[in-house]
């Protein structure tokens, strides 16, 4: 690793070059967030942000700290109603990439965010499943972006909030009107992507400085590499200012209130 | 056309024991005023709705007001865990509540639907999710036409609605503005609606076709400035976001919790 | 982004012989300058979907464009038939066409639905009427949680959209102002998408929950000042309710439509 | 008849008393916005007038020529979209008074607005149903206003565009979520209501100087006569004085454009 940048900064950068210029993206709260107003703020100044609280084409200026704060409906094209929301612009098709977190992931990229243990007596009791179970539906394809360890990369998820390719990675097959599901997963250490035949994640490209051994370590299944395992391209100066300005202009907004 | 109440009059008429409430406001304009009546007044047995239960629901729960709780997202935005809500769900304190949940995109259409007068919503949703094994209320149909499999919940028809919004006429008209989330179709889908305003103006001042709830379709409005505190009214009152953070510590304590219950809300009175 | 593109260069890029073919506006907002468009550019068996086909309808009709019509309201409003609808559905002149009607309900369910990406409506609708009779379109299904029985349509696809809005930004961003009709929904529930505008504009100017199209679901941005006319853009310009009485006459007889048709759509040329 | 007013001033006028202040009434073009009108401009100032065209509250100060003039719109109190109008405002049960005109009707209050003849071979095509079918299932109660003639009171309308009770009286029975349907019918010559039992629409009052003959000769089938048969109140000065100012603003201000 280098001393440039963060493990969390190396991916929020690979995060955000994931999202290309003008992709309507729809926007989960935190990692999600800040990778795709970073990517708006560098490589891609008209990617379309949306945020299920109804704001379309929003620009925050700092990042929210709710998917409702007022800053995004201030800086957005219009916004409309939750219903017109879910329904003409997440159903009706106008998302290419929705990019979400979990507290569970499997290794067929399923998530979960409903709760850690048995539904009947829960371990954990986590918020639930708020807009990801239909944009894993009805998007173009899903982004997924979390922290790598083993509480997090998990065989299989207590519960599926939100599809992936399902629990046998087959849950996509032969269905009408759905999206192409999770097509990578970008953590702190890693990048994997969905085997095309299987749809099990494997790891596409391994962050600078990261062995696959820190991978396996830190993944609750076994892993797999693919054959021509890439190394991620760095971060930049210019991405990495850029960030920190964001990120020290959220942290003063927020402090004040 | 509604009627004027004060914020006591227009909860203690319109939210009885045991009813269907929602307290609609996505992040933006959170009833938090009409919430602490129906605590101070100590209303008990409520099946309560809202998309995003956030800390209004966390407190109504810890107060003992729920029955029942059906959400589609049970966190503190931003920050965490609802400790009260987690609190009643995994160990029963002050009692247990039953809960139902669903995601955001079929509770926003089961709203719709219930505005729309409409038994059911049907959407392209729950493929692959374990939802549907934990609630008996999503079914599925066919379409007639494509044989296309979708989803279906029924409506979402509250006994009460309650929501907060920027201005009412004198005729009882409101105006909602912003992050609009459900809260016409909240009020719409219900039998009774109450509705809180930072004020009463003489003319909305609107645009053509602004967000406006007609006066005669509402139950009871009622002034009460800052009621969305410590949410936000867009062009009134910014989120108090550090609030939020500090509930985070409130609610982890069943004391610390009670004490601010007793401070803030029952020491307090009459919000409106 | 939407291209912002001449209206002759519009029309010939994406209303192809043969499409399905939705060019909304109820009453308000009527994209005439398209239609007569249409009509130059000799355009053949179109699908034509509108509520309310008026006068644009009734044109491109008598200039044989159409092939089907799928509508809900066919008159010409407050004064009477649509005269060339009526001589190409009664007496096939130019051609016959044929004729698939619904309920306004109906449609604007449909409209909803096809911009909800859902291949069905649903709505209470149709009860012991004939229509279902004429339209086997028009199903019914059973509610899996009442049991009520409600009717279903499928919803509107169209393979264009052409409306007319007040005003384009210069990223093809679209607001919509005064009586919106399906609009919207039109735009939404088509493959491609045509917006006719009075004027671009640096910035919209509108309140934060206008009906604003944003520039990305649109096809092409036209500029075509006074493209709705003899019907009326709110803020702009007032309906010719003369010209709607005086075609009643013109309409009446093929001869007098024939030469209206040379004088005022063939010999105009571009109206952008 | 009176020669302080005419057939039509009293046939609008009786129908403007059937609207109560207060009650929300959807309003068609022609006699029913006529009649909804005057009762807004008399006795009903409260009324609220909703137009098919979205436009919720509004207090035109002419009368409009179409569903959706620009008059409508600049006097409402806001203004939806129509799948809101129909989703929300008639399918939600926000309206008491549906006020509908027909080409047809028949002794059940069966309307046709769609064509005279067979379907299809039609002899004469009228507009079709428009928001009628729906209304007559989802408001409160209709009204129905329309001058008598034995080619508008038919004894088998041509096709039911929008039902009343049925071709049978009993459309209505055992149906879930339906309105009370078509509960009076003014005409120029009198008034119309169903038999409570039967649904067969009956005279329950005449207007002052028509006889029974009169409106015999004027219906398509052996009209029944209430057992107490009332006579219809004349409509007042100030009535007619209001009715016919709007009338001649609405004619000046239409003829200019």
């Amino acid at each position: 690793m280098s001393e440039r940048y963060t493990a969390g900064e190396m991916m929020t950068v690979t995060a955000s070059r994931a999202l290309k210029n003008r992709q309507s993206c729809f926007v989960g709260i935190g990692l999600p967030s800040e990778a795709a107003n970073l990517a708006r703020l560098t490589h891609a100044p008209d990617v379309v942000l949306i945020y299920e609280s109804g704001t379309l084409e929003t620009k925050p200026n700092v990042l929210p700290l709710s998917i409702g704060d007022g800053e995004l409906c201030e800086t957005a094209l219009t916004t409309v109603s939750v219903p017109e929301m879910f329904r003409y612009w997440v159903q009706g098709g106008r998302i290419d990439i929705g990019f979400l977190g979990a507290a569970q992931i499997d290794r067929f990229a399923n998530l979960n965010t409903t709760l850690i243990g048995d539904y009947e007596n829960p371990k954990v009791r986590l918020p639930g499943g708020g807009g990801a179970p239909e944009m894993a539906i009805c998007t173009g394809e899903i982004f997924i972006t979390l922290k790598h360890s083993k509480r997090t990369f998990v065989e299989a998820v207590d519960f599926v909030t939100t599809v992936g390719f399902g629990r046998d990675g087959k849950a996509r097959d032969d269905v009408p009107n759905i999206g192409a599901g999770p097509t990578r997963v970008i953590t702190d250490l890693c990048v994997m992507q969905p085997d095309p035949q299987t749809h099990e994640l494997m790891v596409t490209s391994l962050h600078r400085g990261v062995s696959r051994d820190e991978v396996i370590e830190a993944t609750g299944w076994a892993i797999r590499f693919s054959a021509d395992l890439a190394t991620t391209a760095e971060p930049d100066d210019h991405e990495l200012k850029t960030l920190r300005e964001l990120k020290a202009r959220t942290a003063k907004h927020h402090s004040g209130s | 056309m509604a009627d004027f109440l004060s914020l006591p009059d227009s909860i203690s008429r319109y939210v009885i024991d045991g009813a269907t409430v929602a307290m609609e406001g996505f992040t933006h304009l959170i009833p938090f005023a009409a919430g602490h009546e129906i605590i101070r007044q100590k209303k008990r047995d409520l099946t309560l709705i809202r998309m995003t239960p956030d800390l209004i629901y966390d407190q109504m729960i810890g107060a003992g007001c729920a029955k029942k709780l059906i959400f589609s997202w049970g966190g503190n935005p931003g920050v965490g865990s609802l400790h009260r809500l987690r609190d009643a769900v995994e160990k029963g304190w002050p009692h247990a509540i039953e809960i139902l949940e669903h995601s955001h995109a079929a509770m926003a259409n089961a709203f719709e639907a219930g505005a729309a007068g409409l038994p059911l919503a049907i959407l392209r949703g729950y493929i692959g999710s374990d939802l549907p094994k934990v609630n008996d209320q999503i079914k599925f149909i066919e379409c007639p036409f494509t044989g296309e499999r979708l989803a279906a919940v029924p409506s979402i028809r509250p006994d009460v609605s309650i929501v907060h919004a920027q201005k009412a006429d004198k005729h009882g008209n409101v105006l909602v503005e912003g992050i609009i989330g459900v809260q016409k179709e909240a009020v719409l889908a219900a039998r009774h609606s109450i509705v809180t305003v930072e004020e009463i103006v003489d003319t909305l001042d609107c645009g053509p076709n602004a967000c406006v709830i007609p006066g005669w379709v509402i139950s009871a409005v009622t002034v009460a400035p800052g009621g969305a505190r410590p949410s936000y009214t867009h062009g009134y009152y910014p989120r108090s976001n550090k609030f939020y953070k500090d509930w985070d510590a409130i609610a982890r304590d069943r004391e610390a919790f009670t004490a601010w219950l007793d401070a803030h809300v029952f020491a307090k009175g009459d919000e409106s």
